[in-house]
């Protein structure tokens, strides 16, 4: 577990040291101190394990059954990186404390960098690759967090969302080539993986697997063409930049080349990808890095030629290639962190960082400015520091690799030429940063930092030189320990010193400092070059292209499929599924229609359908006169239901009969605020389209109909039939069916309908509609609200229309009729009062509460299921049986009729709450302008 | 009792129709025909007018044979005029000047016009003086007013005004 | 079994019916009572999903037969391991969705808690039902609730919104009673089960008929899980409606999704005979189109919950992309991915409303605003969701992904489902940065006055964060059940016996 | 009968289809109740089509298949509960909209997008 | 003997109905077509209903129930034949006879 | 003699629907539509009463009940809609 909690520290630490903040601005940087050490104390007692040549492995199951497993490594190679991490880091929490000024947030700011951390040491310990990954990505979301840290600026937000979309990219690749080395392997654990190289190399998946990998490796290490980001992220408070691109974000993608390594390299494939890719990031760092006037670009276009170094190093695929890389890796780490915190102290001290401001520092800051000097002469690779020593390494691997390959001395030329040009720009930081003359129009005026801030500098720079004087004695141990870890393989012959006798890699270095002194020299025509030809060409450019087209082709299609059209897409869903209905079809060889025997025509069908037929042309015909197309409805709804009386199904006909006509009552309370009339459509265009879509729709459902209808077939039914009477003790199936054997359907049902009444109601609740004063021929309403005469007789029809409802209702269950059609008829009889007395009249008598009625109804059909629970059924079960009583005989009582009677309950106060709320439109708008 | 039993006619007469909605005429669905001509009014007693008075029961029955009688009549003749050539009829709106007051008695009396020959109740006036009644074919309006009056509004008159 | 253990299947959707009916009786009661109703009685639907986990965890598959009538001719209720994961997912999202909704959103309009119970009625109904018109049935309840909880509160765009969707749907449930009408007319029959029986005994002449039938369903539920070309109802209506529905609608695409796996892998699954792999060749396509246009949309959002709409549609591209896998480790991924989307699109609408409200008229728009006041915790969990969102680590949809690209590697569609869900991935995380920059970053200083969010405001989004947390903290049991829910949806003849009681 | 009964159903799709497919909030509802006649008649009519012999059991020899004339009456309850709603649905957008178009807009141009 | 009542009862109502409707399409304004249908068709219908209870009463039980539609319709009829005649006058729908004043209901001062 | 008289009563009621639908289709004015679908009812009143006969089931007997008020509810709604626009106020 101690691998698991090292990496879980700076995570947990994030959250205290977020907390800690609270206490005081100091306590956050002891906190995030804190933390760094705890995880160190936690990796401390593992430490002698890599050097004793034993790889610690420690495993806990998450997912084991997909293969992903918490699964933690440290061998040479994880141990040489947490310790970078870490110990860099602890150097970043002391810098930082001085750095950030009173402004930034101390919680915000190291609670972030414990983010990050937790997420880099993640990764270097993972012996799991997806969860690598998992570290990986956390990187990329921890590092938008500090690059985007001064979320005021532009720049930095800007800064933050690049890396986030380049390292994103390499991210989502690099799941894949994860995924496809698992497949490969088995297994997505390291252990595997090392022991399957020759198997993963010699597999079909083997290119896309290592396109994909490089994918992630080469947006991480801001390999060309995909290194832009890096300077952009510059944005971040220096700290940050320190820490995340000299010894961890960027070198995230480094450490993975070196880790696979050991399963990927070897193969003609990586050595020109990688080491192509690395030799053009090395030129173009190199050659970038001498034109910028920000002391950060620079340093940050330096970072990326190192890394196309490191990248290159590995690229080579030998042995001492891959050592010569690990070595680079540790140094470019000590002399770039220490840069980039000089380049911060001075920025801090002198307020820009504008080289061709800041001019003579050295009488200002003259200890900083050695410090700089120092780490400046490491990242040129000059003798006795510790650059000079693997830049010799890489330089004679050069040289060896050139003289073995095509091309002869080209890449040792290339090279030398990226030496000299660092050379270059390292002269160029220290001379026109601390000589130079005199500074220009400076913000503050420089002194020399407080003494703690110069202390993580100065630690770093005496590694440097430590390094670089006395390899053998100070570094030699975990370079070897790390290349172990590299190459999981036995270490190749090498030699740790600072004189190897004269050879092609000296020759290299003194003509890289020759050369790089004369580029210095001349540096002013080709500046003039520069910034007169080549600062247009920017890779930046082209990223912006590509965002700025996938904006406007995801807005483009966005608006083009969505218009907020309903007809757009009502139109879409129809031809969706007349495609999908017409699919099966197409090379077919089912018939359309069946063989089974119909019924012969009788001249009444046919003028009945006849009449439907002519009513639905006309409606369609006449919509625009609403209140026709209303009454030629009526037709088609009464034919439809002479249709159910005629294909014995009188239940059926009998509730089309009731809903058709509370469909037209409510149609005609909604057509009083609509338009009466409508305009001619100018589209014609669309009215055509329509109209064959409506007839291709029609066609295809008659056809369906037709190919149904000629087919005999198999049926349930009898199963009702047979069980209607002893089982549910009704001699109507289709009723029984409906509060019996399907009662949960009813149920279902009736909710649906008290649904409707209730979301009406919430609908119509302040709602104000413009009540037309005159109709639509323009003439005034008629004076008589209430035609006597209708008023007088519809009233006498109530209690006839109520003893037909109790009828209807009562019978249900072994005649035609039921709770529904009770309900409605009970709903219309109440309604046409309504029509002939008006609201306010029926208000005074009748209490106007429906909702109680809907609730009481629901009540009771769920209770009446709910009631079978006692005797140890499921819900729903009926029971019945005969009653009989004196006088008035013999009579069945069925559970069903209570939920019957529920379902009328429902219907009645549904209805009414629908009809009577609707009707009231008009009437609250009259009580409101009263009201005024 | 007038609280309970608000319309004992219309119990009754509800029974009856019970009955004929069921089709049987069994005990149990007397009883339950009483129930409900009971409860039905009483359910929705706030909506029913303060009560009907009918007196003069033999008025009503030969008043109801009368009606039937010339709806059966004013059928054949509409069937006629319908068969007839359009061209030779002679419509008109016919004002009858009304005795009946209250609402029921005006309300039936347009009812029987309308069912009876060749005539429709079209308006009651707003100060309910009148009634406007088309006739489909007239040969003399004063004759036809006269013939309303005396055959059918006042033997309504008699049955439901005379309390 | 007896007592009410012997009812367990039928709980969750009799207790918010009769929650919804006390409430309807209640209406006047004061508003804290209805609220201690509506919550209590959706949190206590939280044990009783839990419950059917635990007896679905072992492969029974519990048959409830409504009215005690035999299937197929009575409705049966399924509890098998699909079923109660979606009741799980669903009491998570309505659990926390409505604690949402207590710091006020229910009194904008009437019959907030009513509408919500029933609601949760119809979803868990759908969820549980063996019957296909009963699904129809609950897929009414669920709409005509989702209508009325849509409209809540009223104004412009979420009328406009409502009337297309209200619309749109009711086109939709016409479509639903053509597919079921023919299939009763082929095989006599509505029982899920009994259909897979006899539609794999389809003879010759009748199978483009069952086939079309079989996609025209596919048409219903392509349009309630809003694929591609039928997703122009959600964006308008996710966007408008107020923060907790949408919350609670995170879960109404997924009703969909579910149909569509239910359906298919049952009725027209690898087993149905010459009916088999019915979807095979459009369900692919169609949600890797759903997923990169979703994606796009994400990018042209011009407001945060558009955005978030959209960003639903692309979950249901990749959801359905996973089930188009046909394959266990397929069918896992999308059961694993799709608790995850639903708590986060929920948690993410949750949040959208203090974050609209912390930047006054600006609202959730994309546009620079002033700086709002709570914006570290906002801020923070804007991160975290949108984490879980764009599918990065260390959150579910991470995992998610992993799975569903792991399931693909052995399918034919291997290059195009990863291209999609790779490159859509990448744009989700422009996307959510560029929104997350613009709404949290970009700022100005204001003198309007902006309301400092609660800790009410943005708990219950947390709260449904820390639980798509879980899903990682637990992935291995909980991949582990949506494994075993796979392979019970791939075998399932199971299912049929359990249903049929091995009648044929 | 059955050849008249599908041309039925067709034509009552066909309008259905029409009119929901127009601008103004009216002719939809139109339109949708045009199609839940069509349907209701084409799940009714897969119980095949059978005269004088309705699902009450009395001494009759044979009877129609009762199941689809339950899912109809289903189904028609809950299509006129959706009508109802999206008829108050349209009067609140009239309300809201400013006029009766689906999309809240006047002109059949701008609704041509 | 009862066939030919039934026959006969039968004929009668199917051509009153005939015959109102028929007047219905025949005529030529609003107040005349009002006639048929008001007064022809119910009585048709009237006569079919009481043949259908005189039929059903023979077979078995009595059947009175039809006489509820019969008393139905004569109450209802006048009702709708009223509404439509005065809505016909308030939209002064075309008339062959001149028509009254919608309030007062008395004629027109030209005639 | 019942089975010559029912197709002719049959015909002649058919004739009498198609009647009433040509006034409703053919207008002119609203009341007269509105006076065409009353009749329609009407006329299906007696269809069904005739089928009832025909038939031998007196099942349809409720239908034609329903049919019967609905269609006058229906005109009167109608009416009351020209009348007042309003139709409950
Ligand atoms: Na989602
Ligand atoms: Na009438």
């Amino acid at each position: 577990m101690t691998l698991f909690f090292a990496v879980l520290t700076p995570f947990v630490g994030a959250a205290l040291v977020a907390l800690a903040s609270r206490l005081g601005r100091s306590y956050s940087a002891w906190a995030a101190g804190a933390v760094t050490l705890a995880a160190l104390l936690w990796l401390a007692p593992s430490f002698p394990l890599p050097f004793a040549g034993t790889t610690l492995i420690q495993q806990h199951d998450w997912m084991p059954a997909l293969g992903l497993n918490l699964a933690f490594r440290l061998d040479g190679l994880a141990l040489l990186f947490a310790g970078m991490i870490l110990g860099i880091g602890l150097l970043i929490v002391l810098y930082a404390r001085y750095y950030l000024s009173e402004r930034d947030s101390m919680g915000r700011f190291y609670s972030y960098l414990m983010l990050f951390m937790g997420s880099m040491l993640g990764i270097v310990l993972s012996e799991n690759l997806i969860q690598l990954l998992v570290f990986w990505e956390l990187t990329s979301l921890s590092s938008f967090l500090l690059i985007s840290y001064w979320q005021h600026r532009e720049e930095a937000r800007h800064g933050a969302r690049m890396a986030l979309a380049v390292t994103g990219l390499g991210g989502f690749a690099m799941l894949g080539g994860f995924l496809l080395l698992g497949h490969i392997v088995g297994s997505y654990e390291l252990s595997d993986v090392f022991a399957s190289g020759d198997l993963i190399r010699e597999h079909p998946l083997y290119v896309p697997t290592l396109v994909l990998i490089l994918l992630g490796v080469f947006t991480k290490s801001a390999q060309f063409p995909f290194h832009f980001w890096l300077p952009h992220a510059m944005a971040a408070p220096t700290p940050v930049s320190a820490y995340l691109h000299s010894a961890t974000m960027v070198k995230a993608g480094v450490f993975l080349l070196a880790r696979l390594y050991p399963a990927l390299s070897g193969t003609p494939e990586w050595f020109w990808l990688v080491s192509g890719a690395g030799l053009a990031t090395l030129l173009l760092g190199a050659y970038v890095a001498l034109f910028k006037h920000d002391l950060k670009g620079l340093l940050a276009y330096s970072t990326i030629s190192h890394l196309g170094l490191i990248t290159l190093l590995f690229g080579l695929s030998t042995p001492l290639a891959a050592v010569a890389g690990v070595f680079h890796i540790i140094n470019h780490a000590t002399f770039k962190a220490s840069l980039f915190m000089a380049a911060g102290i001075i920025d801090h001290e002198a307020g820009t960082r504008d080289m061709r401001r800041l001019n003579g520092l050295w009488t200002f800051m003259p200890y900083t400015a050695t410090l700089a000097m120092v780490a400046a002469a490491a990242m040129a690779g000059v003798p006795l520091l510790n650059g000079f020593l693997s830049k010799e390494m890489f330089f004679a691997e050069a040289a060896h690799i050139s003289a073995d390959h095509l091309g002869g001395w080209t890449l040792a030329a290339l090279v030398t030429l990226a030496g000299a040009l660092a050379v270059a720009y390292s002269i160029r930081f220290i001379h026109e940063v601390f000589f130079n003359g005199e500074p220009t129009d400076l913000p503050r005026t420089p002194h020399e930092p407080p003494r703690w801030m110069k202390v993580p500098v100065e630690i770093l720079v005496v590694l440097c030189l430590v390094v670089g004087i006395a390899p053998a004695l100070t570094v030699a141990p975990l370079l070897a320990v790390g290349a172990a870890g590299t190459l999981q393989a036995p270490l190749p012959e090498y030699h740790l010193a600072l004189w190897h006798g004269f050879n092609p890699a000296l020759a290299m270095s003194l003509i890289a400092l020759a050369g790089g002194a004369t580029i210095y020299a001349l540096r002013r025509p080709l500046f003039a070059l520069q910034e007169r030809y080549l600062d247009r060409l920017d890779a930046r450019v082209v990223y912006n292209a590509l965002l700025d087209a996938l904006f406007a082709l995801s807005q483009w299609i966005t608006r083009t499929l969505d218009t907020g059209s309903l007809q757009r897409q009502v139109f879409f869903f129809l031809v969706a599924a007349l495609l999908l209905g017409l699919a099966p079809w197409f090379g077919s060889a089912t018939p359309l229609a069946g063989n089974r025997q119909g019924l012969p025509l009788d001249p009444v069908s046919l003028l009945a359908g006849f009449t439907l037929i002519v009513a639905s042309l006309a409606t369609v015909w006449l919509h625009r006169q609403r209140l026709v197309a209303l009454i030629t409805i009526g037709v088609v709804g009464l034919v439809v239901s002479l249709a159910f009386v005629k294909f014995s199904a009188p239940d059926l006909a009998l509730t089309q009969l009731s809903v058709e006509i509370v469909t037209i009552v409510l149609l005609l309370l909604a057509l009083y605020f609509l338009p009466q009339h409508a305009a001619r459509e100018r589209n014609l265009g669309r009215v055509w389209r329509d109209g064959a879509i409506a007839l291709v729709a029609g066609s295809g459902t008659a056809l369906l109909a037709w190919a149904v209808l000629t087919r005999p077939y198999d049926t349930i039914a009898g199963y009702f039939l047979d069980n209607s009477v002893p089982g549910g003790g009704g001699t109507n199936v289709v009723n029984v069916i409906l509060v019996d054997f399907r009662g949960y359907d009813t149920l279902g049902e009736i909710t649906v309908l008290a649904l409707a009444g209730l979301g009406i109601y919430a609908l119509l609740e302040n709602l104000r509609l413009d009540a037309p004063d005159r109709d639509a021929a323009g003439r005034a309403w008629n004076r008589d609200p209430y035609p006597l005469i209708m008023a007088t007789l519809t009233q006498l029809l109530l209690p006839l229309a109520l003893l037909v409802a109790v009828f209807i209702l009562l019978r249900g269950h072994n005649q035609p009729g039921g709770g529904f059609i009770a309900g409605l008829v009970t709903a219309v009889a109440l309604i046409v009062q309504y029509l002939a007395h008006g609201s306010a009249h029926m208000r005074e008598r009748l209490s106007g509460a429906t909702q109680p009625v809907i609730a009481a109804g629901l009540a009771l059909a769920t209770f009446t299921g709910l009631a079978s629970w006692a005797f140890e059924h499921p819900f729903l079960t009926s029971t019945f049986g005969h009653m009989h009583w004196p006088v008035v005989g013999d009579f069945e009582l069925a559970s069903a009729m209570a939920f019957d009677l529920g379902v009328f309950l429902v219907v009645v106060g549904a209805t009414l709450l629908i009809l009577v709320n609707l009707g009231a439109l008009h009437d609250s708008r009259i009580a409101r302008k009263a009201h005024r | 009792m007038k609280r309970l039993l608000p319309h004992p006619l219309l119990t009754l007469t509800l029974a009856v129709l019970w009955l004929l909605l069921v089709n049987t005429f069994s005990a149990g669905h007397m009883v339950l025909g009483l129930l409900l001509g009971w409860l039905i009014p009483f359910a929705t007693r706030s909506l029913w007018p303060q009560s009907v008075c009918i007196r003069n029961v033999p008025v009503l029955l030969r008043y109801l044979v009368v009606v039937m009688h010339d709806i059966v009549v004013g059928s054949f003749r509409v069937a006629r005029l319908i068969l007839g050539r359009p061209s030779s009829l002679r419509p008109a709106f016919i004002t009858v000047p009304l005795e009946l007051k209250t609402d029921l008695a005006i309300s039936l009396l347009a009812n029987t016009i309308s069912l009876t020959p060749g005539t429709v109740s079209v308006l009651v006036s707003d100060d309910r003086r009148t009634l406007t009644v088309h006739s489909l074919d007239t040969e003399d309006a004063a004759a036809m007013v006269a013939e309303i009056k005396h055959r059918y509004e006042a033997p309504l008159k008699a049955i439901f005004e005379s309390c | 079994m007896n007592g009410l253990a012997m009812h367990l299947p039928i709980l969750p959707v009799l207790l918010p019916l009769v929650a919804g009916i006390v409430l309807l009786t209640l209406r006047s009661a004061p508003l804290a009572a209805q609220r201690g109703i509506s919550l209590a009685a959706t949190a206590a639907l939280v044990p009783l999903a839990l419950a059917l986990l635990a007896t679905a965890s072992d492969g029974t598959q519990l048959v409830y037969k409504l009215g005690n009538w035999d299937a197929p001719y009575g409705i049966v209720l399924v509890a098998d391991r699909l079923a109660a994961w979606m009741l799980m997912a669903t009491a998570l999202v309505a659990l926390f969705a409505l604690l949402h909704a207590l710091r006020g959103d229910d009194v904008k309009g009437r019959h907030f808690h009513v509408l919500y119970q029933l609601q949760l009625f119809g979803l868990n109904g759908a969820f549980l039902t063996g019957d296909l018109f009963n699904l129809f049935v609950f897929f009414e309840i669920l709409l005509l609730a989702s209508y009325g909880l849509l409209l809540h509160g009223g104004g412009r765009l979420r009328v406009k919104a409502g009337l297309h969707f209200v619309v749109i749907n009711l086109v939709g449930s016409t479509l639903f009673l053509f597919a079921v009408g023919t299939l009763y007319g082929v095989t006599g029959t509505l029982n899920m089960a009994d259909l897979a029986v006899k539609l794999a005994r389809t003879v010759p002449e009748n199978l483009a008929l069952v086939e079309a039938a079989g996609l025209l369903l596919f048409g219903v539920f392509a349009l309630k899980a809003a694929l591609l070309p039928l997703h122009l109802w959600l964006p308008a209506a996710y966007a408008h409606t107020s923060a907790p529905v949408a919350a609670l609608f995170a879960i109404m695409t997924k009703v969909g999704a579910y149909s569509i796996l239910r359906v298919y892998s049952l009725m027209f699954g690898a087993d149905a005979g010459a009916v088999a792999n019915l979807l095979a060749d459009w369900l692919m396509p169609l949600a890797l189109v759903t997923l990169v246009a979703g994606m796009l949309g994400a990018v042209a959002a011009t407001a945060l919950r558009q955005q978030i709409a959209y960003l639903v549609i692309a979950s249901v591209g990749t959801l359905l992309a996973a089930f188009a896998l046909d394959s266990v480790d397929g069918l896992a991924a999308g059961l694993y991915y799709l608790p995850h989307t639903t708590l986060a699109t929920a948690a993410m609408f949750l949040l959208a409303d203090p974050i609209g409200r912390a930047r006054g008229e600006r609202a959730d728009r994309f546009e620079p605003g002033p700086a709002m006041p709570g914006a570290p915790i906002l801020g923070g969990l804007f991160f975290a969701a949108a984490i879980a969102m764009a599918g990065l680590p260390p959150l579910s949809g991470f995992l998610g992904k992993f799975m569903l690209l792991r399931a693909a590697l052995e399918s034919p569609w291997l290059t195009w489902l990863w291209s999609a869900v790779l490159a859509t991935g990448l744009i989700g995380v422009i996307a959510l940065a560029r929104s997350g920059s613009l709404l949290f970053y970009r700022t100005h200083s204001t003198t309007e006055k902006l309301p400092a969010p609660g800790t009410a405001d943005w708990l219950p989004a947390a709260g449904l964060l820390l639980l798509g947390f879980g899903l990682v903290l637990w992935a291995g049991p909980v991949s582990d059940y949506a494994t075993a829910t796979a392979a019970q949806l791939l075998e399932p003849q199971a299912y049929i016996d359990a249903v049929l009681g091995g009648r044929p | 009968m059955e050849a008249l009964i599908a041309l039925v159903i067709g034509v009552l799709t066909a309008s259905g289809v029409f009119l929901a497919l127009r601008g103004q909030t009216f002719p939809v509802v139109l339109g949708l109740t045009f199609l839940s006649y069509a349907v209701n008649l084409f799940l009714f009519v897969m119980g095949r089509l059978a005269i004088g012999v309705p699902p009450v059991i009395s001494d009759a020899a044979a009877y129609t298949d009762p199941l689809p004339q339950a899912l109809v009456l289903t189904a028609i309850v809950i299509s006129f509960g959706m009508t109802a709603f999206v008829i108050v649905l349209a009067l609140k957008a009239r309300a809201e909209l400013g006029n009766d178009h689906v999309d809240g807009m006047h002109s059949d141009e701008d609704a041509a997008r | 003997m009862l066939e030919f009542l039934l026959s006969a009862l039968i004929l009668t109502g199917a051509a009153f109905t005939f015959i109102g409707s028929l007047g219905l399409a025949r005529f030529r304004d609003f107040y005349t077509r009002l006639h048929g249908p008001t007064k022809a068709t119910t009585l048709g219908v009237g006569c079919l209903l009481i043949a259908s209870s005189i039929h059903f009463s023979v077979d078995g039980d009595l059947s009175l129930h039809e006489v509820l539609v019969t008393l139905f319709l004569f109450m209802t009829a006048p009702v709708s034949a009223h509404l439509l005649a005065k809505a016909a006058l308030h939209i002064k729908a075309k008339s062959l006879a001149p028509t009254p004043d919608e309030g007062s209901g008395q004629p027109p001062h030209s005639s | 003699m019942l089975n010559t008289v029912i197709p002719i009563a049959y015909a002649l009621v058919a004739f009498a629907f198609l009647f009433s639908f040509f006034r409703l289709i053919v207008g002119p004015d609203a009341p007269d539509r509105i006076l065409g679908l009353d009749t329609l009812y009407v006329n299906t009143v007696a269809l069904l009463v005739l089928l009832g006969i025909d038939l031998g089931n007196p099942i349809y007997f409720e239908a034609a009940l329903l049919i019967a008020m609905m269609g006058f509810v229906g005109t009167v709604a109608l009416c009351k809609y020209l009348l007042r626009g309003d139709i409950i106020e």
